[in-house]
This record gives C-alpha cells, sequence and structure tokens, in this order.
C-alpha cells in the first residue's frame, strides 16, 4: 500500500511515548488507516520520515522488531526542532510517517555466525530491531555479545529489555559509561565503548560487527576493529546523515557514488573505507 | 488579557460584525511597562475598543526585532502594532529609542515594497493612558480595515 | 612610498600603468614578507577578470587592473578560509591564512570597496594593523558590453580617488572624470534620484513593481554572499530554530528576505553594488538598498562608509529622531 | 524534414494558447528568460530567434531582436522540478495532498539541447528508482520544439560533452532558424513527428539540407571550449588534493550555479506553516549537510564545491553512465566570482595523484593517535556561512 504521491506521509497516531531518559523518548505510532497497517513491512535497518505538523520532518530508524505488528517504535532523541515537537506531542496525536526507506542489515548472510552488538547512546535504537529479530530466532545464530555503552548510567536507554537481555543465557550483555557517568552502585563497564572493546576481545573468525552510535564512536570503533583484525566485510554500521527525501533525490546524503538514503542507511565498513572521512 | 477586556470584546464583536463580516487579524507587540499596563488600564476601566487585536507583551519595545513583525505578516496578520513607552519613560531607560530608529527604517520599507503602511502602526502608551490605548487600537483597525476595502481584489496582504 | 600617475586621459595606459605599479607593490610586500596574502584582481582563461589570491611574490605578475574589475575584495576579509584566523582551515593545501607568512594581508580596494572596510573596521571586524591597505584611483569601470556601470555615474571625486589618509598606498592616481565632478557634487546633495522615482509611484504600483522582481528571485543569496558587510557567522536566512523566512522562493518569502537584507543594511550598506551585480536575474538591489540609505540619511543624518569610527545609526538614538509616524 | 514559415509557426502557436499553455524564452530587461507567456500578452512577449549569425530580426507583429546573451539566463529545469513545489497539507487533524493534478498541455518553445539533453538528465533522477509522480505528470504535459543553436558563446561546451548546438536529444520537435522567417523542422518523438504532420510546410529540399548541414558545422565549429573529464580513476586519486582548496578559495557559495544548472536536482523539504514544500538546495551552501546537531560533514567550502564537481563528473557517471552536465556554461557565464567550472576540470588531471586505498589505510591508522579532528563538534563551525 503506497501513497498516491512519493511525498505523502502515511497518517500514525500517537499511542505511547515512553520516556527512556532525559532527553529520549520512544514513540509508538499506530496507523490510521488499517489497510496501511495491514501492509506496512519493513526490515531491521530501515528508517522512516517523521512528520509532526507545523514542525517538519526528520529521520529516524525503526525501532521496533518487524514482528510486532499494528505498530512502530521510533526512538527520539531531543536534539532540534522536530525532534523538541514530538517530545511535546501528545497522545493520539497525528504523526505524518513515510516509507520505510533504505536497505537492512543482511540477516541472510549473517546466520550461523557469532554476532558482536557494539552500540552507543541513542544508537542502540538502530539495532534493536535487529537484536530482537535475532534473539527471535535465536538457534540461527552462533555467540552472541551486545556492548552497550552511554555517557552515564541516566543515559542508557531500553533498561527494561537492558535488564532482560542480561539475564538471557547464551548472550553476554556489557553495559560501560564513560568515566565521570557511573554514579553510585554502578556494577557495569567504565570507559568509552572503543576501549572496553578492545578490553573484551570479543570475536574470531566467525564474528560479524554490527555498530551504531555517534559518529565520533563509530569512528574510533572502526579503527579499533581495523587493529583487531576484523574482516571489513564482517564489520556492519548504518549510518546517519543529513537526509530530506528518502530516495535518493535530494542530493543531500550523497557520499562518493552512494546515497546514504538509497544504498544505506546499512553498510559494511569495506564499503565505506574510502568515504568514511567525508561522513563521520 | 481577554478575561480582563471580557465586555469589551463582546461590545467590539458585535461593532465588527456589522461593519465587515471578516474578523481582522491584529498582533499587538506591548512593552510590559507601560503599554500592557496601559492596555490593562482600559480594561479594567471598561473602555471599549475592538477586540481584533491580540496582544504579545514583551519586555521592551526594544526587543522588537523587525523579524516577529514581518512573521506576523508573513502567517497573516493583517496589521501589526508595536506599542512602547514615551520617550524618557522607558524603563530600561533608552530601549524605545531604539525602537523608534527600526520602526521607522521598518516602516518605510514596507511602503516601499507597495505595502500599505496604514498597517504598521508604532504608539507610545504609558500606564495611565488607557484612554489612549483604546483610542489608538481603534484607529489602527480603522485603518486596517481602509487598507484592506484599497486593496486589489486577489492580492493577498502578503 | 605613494605612487602617483597624472590625470587619466587614456584609461587603457593608465590602467596599464597602475598594474604594472601593482605588480611590483605586491611583488615587494610577498619577498619582504610583508605580507602573506595579496588579494587583488586577476584573469581567467576566458579572459574574464576574477578576484585573485597571490601568496608567492613570483606569482605576483598576475595582478591585473581593468575597466572590469567591479569586485569588492573587502568581501574576502572576512572569509576564514581566505584570510586565516582561529577556525580557518584551508582547502588541504595547508596554505590557508593562517599559516601564511607573516598572518597579514594586503588588499587591493577602490574608493567605493574602500567605504565597506571602513564599516567592517567601525564593527571590529578586521584588524586594520594587520592589513596593507592599497588604493586604487578608479576611472570608473563598465560591464561586459562596454556601459558604465550605474553606480559609477554618480561616483564623487573622494570615492574615485581613495582617501590617502585611510589607505596605506594609493596607485595610479588622482583621476578626474570629464563632468563627473559636477555631477559627483549633485549626487552628493541629493543622492537618491532613483529612490525617489519608485517613491513617486503609487503603493499598487509599487506594489506590481517590487513583486515583478521578487517572482524572478531564486533565493541563491549571491547578493547576501558576495556582500563585503554580511559576514554574520549564523545568518538569519539560515537559522531553523526559529525559521523566520521559508527558502522556498516566492513572491511572498522573497519579499521578507529583500526586507530583512536592507534592513540589516540600513545605515551600512556603502553602496558598492556587488549585490546588484552579482544578481542573475537582474533585480534592481541598489534600489533596495539605497531607499533605506535615504531613510538612514534623511532620519538620522548618517552616510555609511566615511568614518571607520562611526557606528551604525540603528545601534545608537538621538533625542530629536523623527517620530511622527508614532501615535 | 519540413520547411516551416513563421507565419505557419505563429498561427500554431495561437490555436495552442486557446487551449493549453506556451513556455518560451522572454526578454526581460536585456535578458532572456523562459517563461510562461502571459495570457494578455501572448505571442507578442516572444522572443523569435533570429536565423543565422548577423542576420536581422524578423518583421512582423512586435518582433523583438534577441539580446546578446541569446542563451536564457534560467534552464528549462524548473518546468518540470520547480523552484517551490507544494506537496501536502499537514494539520494536527489531518493529511492532504497539495499536488495539482489537471494541469493544461504545455508547449514549450525554443528550447536549446543543452537544456532538453539537460531534462533526459533530471529524468535518470527523477523518472528512476521511486519515481516521482510530479515530475513524470510534468514531462506527460509538455511538448518540447528544441531550437538549434546557431551562435554558441564563449562559455559553452556541450560537444565535450556527447552534446551539440544541432543535438536532438529530449526534443519532441527540432527547429532550425534558416533565417527570419523560415525554419527547418524535424520531428523527433513520435508526439512531435505527429505534431509536425499536422503543421502546414514544404517538405526540406537539397538546398535546404545542405544549408543545414552548414550552419551546423558552422555551429560547432563555433564551440571553442573543451572538457577533458579524467577517467574515473584518476578522478578518485584526486579527491585529497590541495586541488580542491586552491580552485575554490574565491567561491562565494551562493547557489547561482546550482539554480541556474539544467541538470542540478538537489532539493529542500521545509514547512510553511502548515504546508509542507519542496524547493531547490544547493550543495554550495553549507546548511545543505548541517544537522540538527550541528555537526556539519561538509563545512569547508573546498568540501562542497569538490562535492559539486564530484558528484557531475564522477557519482552521476558511476550510478547513471552519464555525466550530470551538458556545457551550457550558465554556471560560469553568471557566477559572481567566475569560477569555470570547464578550466577547473581540465586542470584535475595536472595535479598529483593519492592513492585512496593508502588514504583509508591511513585513516585507520592515524585514528588511534590523531584527537579529535573538526566537525564533531556541534558548535564547530568555521566556515564562513
Amino acid at each position: 500500500m503506497r501513497p498516491a504521491q512519493i511525498y505523502t506521509p502515511f497518517a500514525t497516531r500517537v499511542r505511547e511515548l515512553r520516556v527512556e531518559t532525559r532527553d529520549v523518548k520512544t514513540l509508538r505510532l499506530e496507523f490510521e488507516d488499517e489497510r496501511v497497517a495491514a501492509t506496512f513491512a519493513f526490515e531491521p535497518g530501515q528508517f522512516v520520515e517523521l512528520s509532526v505538523a507545523g514542525e517538519g520532518e526528520a529521520t529516524f530508524c525503526l525501532a521496533s522488531s518487524p514482528e510486532e505488528t499494528g505498530y512502530v517504535e521510533c526512538s527520539v532523541k531531543r536534539v532540534g526542532l522536530v525532534t523538541e515537537a514530538i517530545h511535546r506531542l501528545d497522545p493520539d496525536a497525528l504523526v505524518g510517517l513515510r516509507g520505510p526507506y533504505g536497505n537492512s542489515f543482511p540477516l541472510q548472510r549473517m546466520e550461523g555466525r557469532d554476532l558482536i552488538f557494539v552500540a552507543g547512546g541513542i544508537g542502540l535504537a538502530a539495532l534493536r530491531s535487529l537484536i530482537k529479530v535475532v534473539l527471535a530466532e535465536r538457534g540461527k545464530f552462533g555467540s552472541i555479545l551486545i556492548l552497550y555503552g552511554a555517557r552515564s548510567v541516566e543515559d542508557l536507554v531500553y533498561r527494561e529489555e537492558l535488564e532482560q537481555w542480561r539475564s538471557l543465557k547464551g548472550l553476554k550483555t556489557v553495559l560501560t559509561v564513560d568515566p565521570g557517568g557511573e554514579g553510585a552502585g554502578w556494577k557495569g563497564e567504565v570507559g568509552f565503548v572503543p576501549a572496553v572493546l578492545e578490553r573484551l576481545k570479543p570475536g574470531g573468525k566467525n564474528s560479524t560487527v554490527v555498530t551504531c552510535g555517534p559518529p565520533i564512536m563509530i569512528r574510533y570503533v572502526l579503527a579499533t576493529l581495523d587493529k583487531m583484525g576484523f574482516d571489513p566485510q564482517e564489520v556492519i554500521t548504518t549510518l546517519e546523515m543529513k537526509m530530506k527525501c528518502g530516495l535518493g533525490h535530494c542530493g543531500r546524503c550523497n557520499v562518493g557514488p552512494l546515497y546514504v538514503c538509497r544504498d544505506g542507511p546499512v553498510f559494511t565498513y569495506a564499503q565505506i573505507r574510502e568515504f568514511v572521512e567525508q561522513i563521520i | 488579557m481577554s478575561e480582563k477586556t471580557g465586555d469589551v470584546r463582546q461590545a467590539g464583536e458585535a461593532s465588527a460584525k456589522e461593519r465587515n463580516p471578516r474578523k481582522l487579524k491584529i498582533v499587538g507587540f506591548l512593552c510590559n511597562w507601560c503599554s500592557y499596563a496601559g492596555a490593562d488600564l482600559a480594561g479594567v476601566s471598561r473602555m471599549q475598543y475592538p477586540e481584533e487585536i491580540r496582544i504579545i507583551r514583551v519586555p521592551c519595545s526594544g526587543r522588537i526585532n523587525p523579524l516577529l513583525v514581518l512573521k506576523c505578516f508573513q502567517e497573516g496578520a493583517d496589521g501589526v502594532l508595536v506599542s512602547g513607552c514615551h520617550p524618557g519613560d522607558c524603563h530600561y531607560q533608552e530601549g524605545n529609542l531604539y525602537a523608534r530608529r527600526r520602526m521607522l527604517v521598518l516602516r518605510s520599507m514596507l511602503s516601499y515594497f507597495g505595502i500599505d503602511e496604514r498597517r504598521f502602526h508604532m504608539s507610545w502608551v504609558s500606564a495611565s493612558e488607557g484612554k489612549k490605548w483604546a483610542d489608538t487600537v481603534r484607529s489602527l483597525v480603522e485603518d486596517v480595515r481602509a487598507a484592506q476595502a484599497e486593496a486589489e481584489a486577489g492580492v493577498p496582504m502578503w | 612610498m605613494k605612487q602617483s600617475g597624472k590625470a587619466a586621459q587614456d584609461i587603457g595606459n593608465d590602467t596599464g600603468k597602475t598594474a604594472m605599479s601593482l605588480r611590483k607593490i605586491a611583488t615587494e610586500l610577498l619577498a619582504k614578507k610583508a605580507v602573506g596574502l595579496v588579494i587583488g584582481y586577476g584573469r581567467s582563461p576566458l579572459g574574464d577578470a576574477v578576484p585573485l589570491l597571490v601568496r608567492r611574490a613570483e606569482d605576483a605578475q598576475a595582478l591585473q587592473w581593468n575597466q572590469h574589475c567591479t569586485y569588492n575584495l573587502v568581501r574576502y576579509l572576512t572569509d576564514p578560509e581566505v584570510v586565516g584566523g582561529p577556525e580557518a582551515r584551508g582547502g588541504g593545501d595547508g596554505s590557508g591564512g593562517a599559516k601564511s607568512d607573516s598572518g597579514k594581508v594586503a588588499v587591493v580596494v577602490k574608493g567605493c570597496d574602500l567605504k565597506a572596510l571602513l564599516v567592517l573596521q567601525s564593527e571590529n571586524q578586521v584588524q586594520r594593523e594587520r592589513l596593507t591597505v592599497i588604493g586604487l584611483s578608479c576611472p570608473g569601470l563598465t560591464d561586459e558590453q562596454g556601459r558604465p556601470l550605474s553606480k559609477c555615474r554618480d561616483c564623487p571625486p573622494d570615492v574615485h580617488n581613495p582617501r590617502e589618509e585611510l589607505c596605506d598606498l594609493v596607485v595610479g592616481g588622482p583621476v578626474s572624470r570629464s563632468g563627473s565632478e559636477t555631477e559627483g557634487q549633485q549626487a552628493r546633495d541629493h543622492d537618491f534620484r532613483d529612490v525617489d522615482e519608485i517613491e513617486a509611484l503609487s503603493p499598487a504600483e509599487r506594489r506590481v513593481l517590487w513583486d515583478g522582481y521578487f517572482a524572478r528571485c531564486l533565493r541563491c543569496y549571491a547578493c547576501r554572499n558576495v556582500c563585503p558587510l554580511c559576514y554574520c557567522k549564523e545568518c538569519v536566512f539560515d537559522q531553523h530554530d526559529p525559521r523566520w523566512v521559508s527558502p522556498a522562493a516566492s513572491v511572498a518569502s522573497n519579499r521578507s528576505f529583500h526586507l530583512i537584507r536592507a534592513y540589516h543594511l540600513a545605515g551600512r550598506c556603502v553602496d558598492c553594488g556587488e549585490c546588484e551585480r552579482a544578481c542573475p536575474v537582474g533585480i534592481p538591489l541598489r534600489r533596495i538598498n539605497r531607499k533605506a540609505a535615504k531613510v538612514v540619511e534623511e532620519g538620522f543624518h548618517f552616510r555609511a562608509g566615511l568614518d571607520p569610527q562611526a557606528k551604525s545609526p540603528l545601534v545608537g538614538f538621538a533625542d530629536e529622531d523623527p517620530q511622527e509616524f508614532i501615535e | 524534414m519540413k520547411i516551416l514559415e513563421r507565419k505557419a509557426l505563429a498561427d500554431f502557436f495561437n490555436d495552442w494558447l486557446a487551449e493549453g499553455e506556451l513556455i518560451a524564452p522572454v526578454e526581460i530587461e536585456g535578458r532572456l528568460y523562459f517563461r510562461q507567456l502571459d495570457e494578455e500578452k501572448r505571442l507578442a512577449q516572444l522572443v523569435w530567434p533570429v536565423g543565422q549569425p548577423g542576420a536581422a530580426a524578423p518583421s512582423g507583429e512586435r518582433p523583438k531582436a534577441a539580446p546578446a546573451d541569446t542563451l536564457t539566463v534560467n534552464s528549462i529545469k524548473e518546468f518540470f522540478f520547480p523552484r517551490r513545489q507544494e506537496l501536502y497539507e499537514q494539520r494536527p487533524e489531518g493529511i492532504t495532498s497539495r499536488v495539482a493534478r489537471d494541469e493544461r498541455q504545455r508547449l514549450l518553445l525554443f528550447a536549446r539541447p543543452c537544456d532538453t539533453r539537460g531534462l533526459t538528465i533530471l529524468d535518470r533522477v527523477f523518472l528512476g528508482q521511486s519515481e516521482d509522480q510530479s515530475y513524470r505528470r510534468a514531462r506527460q504535459i509538455t511538448t518540447i520544439i528544441g531550437l538549434h543553436c546557431l551562435k554558441p558563446d564563449r562559455h559553452c561546451f556541450c560537444t565535450s560533452l556527447g552534446g551539440g548546438p544541432f543535438d536532438t536529444e529530449g526534443m519532441d520537435l527540432a527547429l532550425t532558424p534558416l533565417d527570419g522567417e523560415r525554419f527547418v523542422a524535424r520531428g523527433i518523438s513520435e508526439k512531435g513527428k505527429k505534431l509536425l504532420s499536422s503543421l502546414s510546410g514544404n517538405q526540406a529540399g537539397d538546398g535546404e539540407r545542405k544549408r543545414l548541414e552548414q550552419l551546423r558545422k558552422a555551429a560547432e565549429a563555433a564551440i571553442r571550449r573543451r572538457i577533458e573529464v579524467p577517467d574515473q580513476q584518476a578522478m578518485a586519486k584526486r579527491f585529497d588534493s590541495p586541488y580542491w582548496g586552491e580552485v575554490s578559495k574565491t567561491c562565494l557559495s551562493c547557489g547561482i550555479c546550482s539554480y541556474l544548472c539544467p541538470t542540478c536536482h538537489c532539493f529542500d523539504i521545509v514547512d510553511e506553516g502548515y504546508l509542507r514544500v519542496r524547493c531547490w538546495d544547493t550543495c554550495s551552501s553549507d546548511t545543505f549537510t548541517r544537522m540538527a546537531a550541528g555537526q556539519n560533514p561538509r563545512k569547508h567550502k573546498y568540501t562542497r564545491y569538490r562535492q559539486r564537481i564530484y558528484h557531475k563528473f564522477s557519482y552521476f557517471k558511476e550510478n547513471f553512465d552519464t555525466y550530470s552536465c551538458v556545457g551550457c556554461g550558465r554556471c560560469t557565464r553568471h557566477c559572481p566570482v567566475k569560477i569555470d567550472i570547464a578550466e577547473i576540470v581540465n586542470g584535475i588531471a595536472s595535479t598529483s595523484a593519492r592513492d585512496p586505498a593508502g588514504k583509508a589505510a591511513g585513516f585507520a591508522g592515524a585514528a588511534t593517535t590523531r584527537p579529535v579532528r573538526a566537525g564533531t563538534k556541534s558548535t564547530d563551525n568555521g566556515a564562513k556561512r
């Protein structure tokens, strides 16, 4: 079910606006039109354009699992005009949604492999959908490590899920916070994500790494993985770049011959190695 | 503001309906110390004046960036008023004197581009001038209405 | 070190001689490392006059001076990617101004350009002691078709011969132009005939006139970007929050754009005419800026670009300011 | 191939105006612009091509001599990809599309080969993956009568990029002015052929064909500019060259080059109250890639200028197998500081090369030793704008 015009969004309603941290909320949206709700499908890694009346449109990755039907979720960090407007939305408010756009994580290729998820801050939102799918089909994958860091304990998102993942067997979840962000009673790691990654020395030949976080973190994680000898083909990241159309037309997210919105946002390190300095 | 000028509001509505079916949208930027108090006085004194003005209280007329005025016009205001303290009375000594220069340039440019200058007023209204406030709004509304009537059909205000 | 030439009879010869003096001066300045950069005029492979940035003495021979050197090079003095500054990082060439030999810059200015420099000085946007200002006496410039530029027709003598006390050196002057002394004098007494013409129209006629121009405006921002006085780090038209004026070109948003642009230049614009020259769709931008200048001159008795100490009249006031328009 | 009298064409245009719209070059204050002809002034505004170089203006109803600059300031792209286009209205109550559907048929007159070729390049973007329906609609309702170029100017370099002054790509019908009064007409597309058969005129004879060939040769010879785009590998190796800093130093980061370009297609989507509109945007502006939190991957103007060149001559080529430049010369002609795209592209090859693979390794190696680089601090905004 596609809208009549490529830029016209689907109408959705706010069902829930959950507070994650002081500046992150998770938005649950339900489609107004039942036919859209029934046919809207996406893959982990894809993104949507959300719009608020009179405020504008912005890009968000889909953070819910494709298996959860009837609604979608996006986690929104308050940084600008649109994100602030989203944080202020009332229950039942109208939100425009265009998409899903972009490619997705290569799930099939990841089957049978050991998976290492490395996320920082709100970057976990981009991996949450994938992690949910992977956990739902746990048997298809090898060992799983989730390394997640934030500036401080208060900045960790998806607390309940983190707890749940920590309690699962055959899944290692390591949480870390930046030095100074630990607070009393913190039992996790302290240190920047790339440093903790280096300390943990995970993986081997059969590992695939999926990483997302602030540009500076991705930069150093990629460099660290390089140093640790990971195959750039097996290092997967999802990029953020200013986007408007989501369709590879508006030119904003063009880097090298790639359009982050159309050819990405999911790339292997091998694909973007040459352009990485231009993006992050 | 509205609750303080409840009676005025109804009176204004009735007269507006008689003259013109379309209600005007006029924005007034009033300084907190003089003009806003003057408008307040007009309200508590139950003076009658048209209700088509929507008041935005600002600390000082010197705070009014011309961008604010243009934004009003762009978003569909039919008229804009900037009102501050009389020269010499500014709570911040001289904010209104800066405003005087700025609004002169703004008004001249509006007029130069063919925007009817009757749509943009500036006034000095002190805290004790409730009557002057009512008169100011009345003449403003009349002016905007006249500008509206003379405007060529099909030409948008902005 | 003042270079003097005789009054211009033959523009061609005189500009040629001036160009030679310029090259000599630039070569010396760069060779002595008195400056690290000379901003002057050059020639493109197509034969057009272009702004030229010279960093090495041996490149100074490329400097030119002719009737098409319209550019107001003062524009580049606030561009950190040209002259350096704490935030400047050159384009990977390492020759960004911050690293230039002495960090000092020489700039070639005509009299009309000089006025813009004075405004930048008064607004603390340049450090005058880091500049070597090379004034050029200007016999008047022409457009590509050889017609005199409109701004040059009214140029008074103290502008086509830049004021020596404000330059470090003056090249090629003084020039006199037949007829322009008296015309210039008239222009000084009453500068705004072009504005008066438009004011004489009815409001409806003015609306039609300007809306016609605004309908053409592409919002390419060339007028803003070429302006030596539009140096704001973040322009109001680039702000997203709040978005004061839509970036989408329409008569309504373009009217707001041009009004605010003129307002921000009121009491500052020195009428160098660069905006009008740059405009690809021929909007008479000088007539907009000069309206604001007229209001400032008549209302506040101020003319921009005469005094490096003078502040813009819109950051001041006077007790006797006009207020007939206020109720 | 037919010979059409100017009178016959004028009659046809007038007939068309009864039902549809006419877009044609119009003279405004000494410059030509493509404009939709006014309902009232109609053909009186039309600037007829003068014919062979040096020929006098045609006689007839208020003819206008073409100004010296005979290529229009604007390209024809704005009639397909408008400067500002309302997309939809989003109110708290609901979403309503604003894309108009009932446009009248349009005839686009006297488009030059560079412009019509530019349109075929835009087609690859807007009619390729994720077709843009409003662009498609604009293409469908427009019939393009092209005009061969007899007097290219010193900025033109279409012949280096697969086009030419007598090119017909993207036209429905092609006209060549023989003199002020007669045109050679050729149907190019099916639509154009059908149209031509409905117009009265004699078949072109040998003499006219010969004349046409002479004119073509003269026009092609008049184009003296060349642009030599280095091969893709050579381009890639110059990406990091200091060259880009040098050639872009005087750039003012305005949008003239992009907005007048027949192939530049970048846009923005913005809100005007409850309206969401699409409008042109330019990669030369530093706001183009600046994100909400302030970080900007193309903060410096050399990175933006480089992006423009690489997008046209490298990335587009890789994605669509053609350069997104048609050699119309507008960007150079109208640049306020005369930055010359052909000169800059021609200079790439002679700058020193650097292996992009080596660079990538350099990045990975350097990241651990080099502290935070520019562009990661949200308030760090070094470029002028």
